[in-house]
């Protein structure tokens, strides 16, 4: 590994100017499971590691007065999952905590690093994007947000300048009724990259549904958000031919390649199918149950 | 007498023949016996006085390896095969 | 204030398997290396370099870690188990006991992650199922025993720790 | 209350009753191993040692045109930094000892660093030392190389082709006949294996099927990656660490790669963290031992696991096709197979093994098999737990449970109807001495599993497979050296690398020769300098021939009791008798630890000693059942059940021989559903990492239930046959039969991915 230095600053201010200071060679540091192997293994060169892990916004999880969840952008995943309210409001998301890596790499890695590493295929993006979740971003220039589905910009790379760091994620209240499930179509069970992730949330009334919302990843150079699958449903009943069409609009959507972890075929089959999947399990969760994360 | 079970690809230098009866007391004086019967034959069994490297003989079923010395009974049956490794 | 940017090398200070340890690395070694090379705790072992194997599993302030996808500067002011902590002077631990009667190791390297990350998950769930445990351990890759008889030492293990709590 | 490991059964078809045998004591390194103080290869670090690093080609195949090393040397920190040249020239010579012993030197010496060209992507090139192994690596990127890039050829059916890009200009073909061909190519070997007469036999058929498979290349996996440490000193004595299945195999390469002299080489086996065949030959050792020599420090050298990956011997990719013919009441009137394997970059693929186990479970009257070892631009290939056997009993039983469906046969009777059995020919060999494929058969057939019908689930696509495997055991020499100390206790030196707990299955035909606990006995995996010859781990031959050392060390151990209780005793020698590790005549007696005390006071202090070549190896056969369940919107295959039966002969060491049976079956289903090597097209290997070579994890498995045959191998004193490689073999057979089952669709390409089955089921649909 080239050599390296790290700091690691109590303040956003702080991390800010050390950012500013550094321009590209500099990156936030928080589990590290991607940024340490990136710089190890030569796919990034960064000099200047930024640890968040001190900074108090960057590893704050908490609920607002309004009702939505903030949280901080180091926070590790292994704290969603063991956090009851958390899970039960944001069930997509968890379900992404629940399979990122193995448990070591869980107890590290976080949901914002996750983000920042704006790969195509990240697992806890479609689920942020399906929760409408919105990136509150600090730089020399002040404090901007973004919602999620605009972050990532091509793989590795996202909207976020020299300067500028991921402070945390402000996930709306999910309303009554309310359900999502985020899943991966993996060749083994654990320890893999997702071939093609598929996130949906849903908000019934009844049988009906009212809002929808559907984000695929590993089909497109950024995790894709689905809007006119989601669209779609909105007034037809919950069920496996509304599902179908959903399904339908999202493999059209999926534009994916060919590489080492799929097949466009493979991955166009996929797309659909996850899309279902997702789909039977917020309806699940909706109602009150809880879907079985099959691999 | 032994009898010597040929290689199929060699079987060219024994007209055809699957198996030939040599005398000889060892493995050794089977293969010389071999090439005087079938010149050339003995020639691709052993190279420098030595059993060609990769090859193993087996006497009434037994793995000799490469050791041109064993000692056969009259009746004994002798094959060459190519040594295996394993992982 | 500003805050310091560590280059060179840099004084850690630091808690591992109960005792207070200082040592001075740069801040691209793991640690992982630290452990190993510095300190001579070559329990954990590198098997991929990036978080893909779990042999280099430590606990790290309560947290199952890879130890390979930490740097050694973030281990300041942290408290680190490692296998080596895992034993106490009275004997070996039930999982470590557990794995040596159900013959749940061939070579071994993969054993000292297992057994930490095995004893993360027993504190965290007493009585997990085996597809709990097949899930937790599912980061830690073993290539010779097929697994099975590690789920069964650490069901094993976990049934003589809750007769003994 | 304790869990029972003995899930399984055990099936005798002998009478013996052992007191150590057969039974499961603690291993003896456990403690070591569970404590994290075990000492791998890469947990030494000697005083003023430096670090190593190889830099590797980019390319798949080129022309080196030149090597600057200036600049790396240059670096603050490098202290040396060697090429092709620091290794002396090989000139005509061929490889001793080892595996493949008789394959070109020079083949060799280019694999540790290129000389003059590139044959794979990997392959190294030049090797640094540092002070550490950041600055070794820093220093690798200022290492200026000028490539000429080259067409790579990839699989063997293009290598194979006449206007293929010979990637040894001067590799002739070694015909079968023992000729050599005229013309360079890329085909380095022919081979021909025939028993009587094929046409006549397919003439008889009423069915004839025919087909081909093809394999991706897979890696044995092992947890550890290669490492080496070396000292040479100022007088020549050469000193290495490292971790290989064989110490005195990296010593004999040593030798013959550095030209140095044997005596003068040292090598020090530490524990090993697997191996399954990829760790049977040096990597990084003649690196490290130059290294050394240049500087005058300890080297020490460890792989990345993309190093691992890319440039060790993973096993051959390639092609296989199988014809079989059948009457119509189900007997094999004839077979042909013809397989083409990955030499990789330079010739030596386990082809010829593959050959030999295509048809081996069954009573080949008639067979004729073709073999083709067959240079690539892939890393050099090597053995894998059973080399070569399993893609050969891929396609071959794949092809008879297709003949058992159209048929409609019960596969397990048309196996049973056709099984080799004592006396029956074998491909190209003597016939088969006693063996267990149908013992293992009706214990496939009286399974729990078998025989409990698999459960349906609604819109679920379930099916059951079932395959025999065969592999080979073999011989090879051993040593073992015991001393008996003054209480009784005996300290063992043997000199068998220890992967699977062989200490113990070692010491245990000790002690139950000489009548002792195994408690007493202290084994000790010894280096070059400290016990006989001792050849590799592998060819599962350790509990096989390393115990038949230990036996006979035993017994000389026991007449050199014997020797002296006579002597003190006064008696005749041949009056004192041994019975449960106890001598006694004319009414004295005397236990081991007993007469150990008498002898000592005597100054009599026994070794007992043995080296041995044994030569009657005893194959084994493995019967397996996998059910599984298809996922036919995505292709995925889970494993549902699983058990595995085997003839171990006589299980020494039954937890262990359980666990090669069940780490065996996992590796086996890996290779049948994930694990490959991704190229593109210019040769790269683009899934250098455990993340994307996606080796089973403990949540794609379930347990996997052990059946152990023990029909004694008539060539070893306790029954011992090899048991570790071949159950690696059925797996993939047995899961694709299952894929049948559970869909229709026949799948010919291992692995049998989720893409390509769900690829499989949309053209069947």
């Amino acid at each position: 590994m080239r050599a390296i230095q790290y700091a690691a600053p109590s303040t956003v201010e702080d991390a800010v100017a050390i950012l500013a200071e550094h321009g590209s060679d500099a990156r936030m540091l928080a589990g590290g499971t991607d940024l340490i192997v990136q710089v190890r293994e030569d796919a990034r060169d960064t000099g200047v590691f930024v640890d968040a892990k001190k900074i108090p916004e960057l590893m704050d999880l908490s609920v607002n007065a309004d009702g939505s969840t903030t949280l901080g952008a180091a926070v590790p995943c292994h704290e969603l999952y063991n956090n009851a309210q958390f899970a039960a409001s944001y069930p997509a998301v968890v379900d992404a905590a629940r399979i990122i890596g193995s448990t070591g790499i869980q107890g590290r890695a976080s949901v914002g690093g996750n983000l920042c590493n704006s790969g195509p295929a990240g697992d806890t993006i479609p689920p942020l994007i399906v929760h409408s979740a919105v990136c509150n971003i600090a730089g020399p220039d002040g404090k901007r947000t973004v919602a999620v589905e605009d972050f990532c910009t091509a793989p590795g790379r996202n909207v976020l300048a020299d300067g500028e760091l991921l402070v945390s994620l402000t996930l709306p209240k999910p309303p009554a009724g309310s359900g999502s499930h985020y899943l991966r179509f993996i060749p083994r069970n654990e320890m893999d990259i997702a071939v093609v992730g598929a996130g949906a949330s849903l908000v019934l009334d009844g049988e009906s549904i009212t809002a929808a919302r559907i984000s695929l990843g590993a089909v497109a150079p950024t995790p894709l958000f689905v809007q006119a699958a989601g669209d779609a449903l909105i007034g037809l009943t919950a069920d496996e031919d509304s599902f179908a069409v959903a399904a339908d609009i999202a493999r059209d959507a999926a534009s994916p390649i060919d590489d080492m972890r799929g097949t466009i075929a493979h991955r166009k089959q996929l797309s659909y199918v996850l899309t279902q999947r997702a789909l039977r399990g917020a309806r699940a969760h909706a109602q009150g149950g809880s879907p079985t994360n099959g691999h | 007498m032994a009898t010597v079970h040929i290689p199929t690809p060699m079987r060219e230098a024994t007209n055809g023949a699957a198996r030939v009866e040599i005398e000889g007391a060892t493995v050794r004086e089977v293969v010389a016996g071999l090439e005087a019967s079938y010149p050339g034959l003995g020639g691709r069994l052993v190279e420098d006085g030595q059993l060609r490297p990769g090859l193993s003989a087996f006497v009434d079923g037994a793995n000799v390896g490469r050791r041109l010395r064993t000692r056969l009974q009259p009746e004994s049956e002798l094959f060459f095969v190519e040594a295996l490794g394993g992982g | 204030m500003a805050t310091e940017i560590q280059s060179g090398k840099v004084h850690v200070q630091t808690t591992i398997n109960g005792e207070s340890v200082d040592f001075l690395a740069e801040p691209r070694e793991s640690l992982l290396e630290v452990l190993r090379d510095n300190l001579g705790l070559t329990g954990a072992k590198e098997g991929c370099n990036n978080g893909n194997c779990g042999a280099c599993n430590v606990v790290m302030d309560g947290v199952l870690v890879n130890s390979c996808c930490v740097l050694s500067v973030e281990a300041a002011g942290a408290s680190i188990e490692t296998i080596e902590g895992v034993a106490s002077p009275e004997g070996l631990h039930p999982l470590q006991q557990s794995f040596l009667e159900n013959a749940a190791l061939q070579c071994g390297v993969c054993t000292p992650g297992f057994i930490v990350a095995a004893k993360a998950l027993l504190e965290e769930n007493p009585d997990p199922t085996e597809y709990e445990v097949r899930w937790w351990l599912a980061g830690n890759l073993c290539r010779c025993t097929g697994y099975d008889k590690i789920v069964r030492a650490v069901l094993d293990a976990a049934e003589r720790m809750r007769a003994e709590a | 209350m304790a869990v029972d490991t003995r899930v399984g059964q055990t099936i005798k078809h002998h009478d013996e009753e052992y007191k150590v045998i057969g039974t499961r004591p603690i291993r003896h390194d456990g403690l070591e191993k569970v404590t994290g103080e075990a000492r791998y290869g890469s947990d030494i670090n000697l005083p003023g040692q430096l670090h190593g690093k190889v830099l590797r080609s980019p390319h798949a195949h080129a022309r080196i045109v030149s090597i600057d090393t200036s600049r790396a040397e240059a670096l603050d920190g490098v202290r040396a930094v060697i090429t092709s040249a620091a290794f002396p020239d090989p000139g005509d010579k061929l490889t001793g000892g080892g595996e493949a012993p008789g394959l070109p030197l020079k083949f060799k010496s280019a694999n540790m660093l290129a000389r003059g060209k590139v044959h794979y992507h990997g392959h190294a090139i030049a090797a640094v030392a540092a002070a550490n192994p950041h600055v070794a690596a820093e220093a690798l990127k200022l290492i200026d190389v000028e490539y000429e890039v080259l067409d790579p050829v990839l699989e063997v059916w293009d290598a194979m082709k006449s206007d293929a890009p010979v990637i040894i200009e001067d590799l002739y073909t070694a015909r079968a006949d023992g000729t050599t061909a005229e013309e360079p190519s890329n085909v380095a070997a022919e081979m021909l294996y025939e028993v009587g007469d094929v046409d006549a036999g397919f003439a008889e058929a009423d069915l004839v099927v025919d087909r081909e498979f093809t394999f991706g290349v897979v890696h044995q996996g092992y947890i550890e990656t290669h490492n080496a440490t070396a000292h040479w000193l100022k007088d020549g004595h050469l000193h290495v660490w490292c971790s290989s299945q064989g110490a005195f195999t990296i010593r004999q390469e040593l030798a013959d790669l550095l030209d140095h002299p044997i005596t003068k080489i040292h090598v020090v086996p530490m524990e090993i963290g697997g191996g399954f065949g990829g760790k049977t030959t040096a990597y990084l050792e003649p690196l490290a031992a130059l290294l050394s020599r240049q500087t005058g420090h300890p080297i020490k050298m460890a792989m990345d696991r993309a190093d691992v990956l890319k440039a060790t011997g993973p096993t051959p990719g390639g092609y296989v096709r199988v014809k079989l013919g059948v009457t119509n009441d189900g007997m094999i009137t004839a077979g042909y197979a013809n397989l083409a394997f990955d030499a990789g970059g330079y010739p030596g693929s386990v082809v010829g093994a593959g050959c030999r186990c295509v048809f081996a479970p069954y009573n080949m009257p008639n067979a004729k098999v073709e073999g083709f070892d067959v240079v690539v631009n892939k890393p050099k290939t090597h053995a894998y737990r059973a080399p070569g056997a399993t893609h050969a009993e891929f396609a071959s039983e794949t092809v008879v449970d297709e003949i058992c469906r159209t048929l409609d046969i019960d596969p397990v009777e048309f196996r049973l109807k056709n099984s080799a059995k004592e006396g029956d020919w074998q491909l190209a060999m003597p016939p088969y001495p006693r063996i267990g494929h149908i013992e293992c058969m009706e214990a496939a057939r009286d399974s729990a599993q078998w025989q409990t019908p698999l459960e349906t689930a609604p819109g679920k696509k379930r099916g059951r497979g079932i395959a025999s495997g065969f592999w080979f055991n073999i011989g090879f020499t051993s040593s073992v050296t015991a001393k008996l100390n003054s209480d009784g206790s005996v300290t063992l030196l043997e000199g068998s690398t220890d992967i699977g707990g062989t200490r113990t299955s070692i010491a245990m035909q000790f002690a139950e020769t000489l009548g002792i606990s195994v408690e007493d006995v202290d084994p000790i995996v010894a280096d070059t300098d400290s016990v006989g010859q001792t050849d590799v781990t592998g060819g599962s031959r350790v509990t096989f021939a390393t115990g038949l050392a230990a036996h006979n060390a035993a017994n000389d151990m026991k007449d050199q009791i014997v020797e002296g209780l006579a002597d003190l005793w006064d008696v005749a020698a041949d009056s004192i008798s041994h019975a449960d590790g106890t001598f006694s005549a004319n009414g004295k007696s005397a236990t081991v630890g007993e007469a150990a005390g008498l002898l000592e006071e005597e100054g009599v202090f026994p070794i007992g000693k043995n080296t041995v070549t044994p030569t009657r190896e005893g194959g084994a056969f493995a019967v397996h059942i996998a059910d599984v369940e298809v996922d036919e919107e995505t292709g995925k295959v889970e494993v549902l059940r699983y058990t595995a039966v085997q003839d171990a002969g006589v299980a020494i060491y039954p937890p262990y021989v359980e666990g090669q049976m069940q780490g065996g079956v996992v590796q086996g289903v890996g290779w049948a559903l994930n694990e490959e090597y991704v190229y593109d097209d210019d040769g790269h290997l683009l899934n250098a990492s455990l993340l994307d070579y996606r080796m089973p994890t403990a949540l794609d498995v379930p347990n996997i239930e052990t059946i152990i045959v023990e029909v004694p191998n008539p060539g070893h004193p306790y029954g011992v046959r090899g048991v570790g490689e071949v159950p690696i073999v059925p797996p993939p057979a047995a899961m694709a039969n299952a894929i049948h089952d559970a869909t229709g669709v026949r799948m010919s390409h291992l692995p049998m991915s989720p893409a390509r089955v769900q690829a499989a089921l949309a053209a069947e649909a």
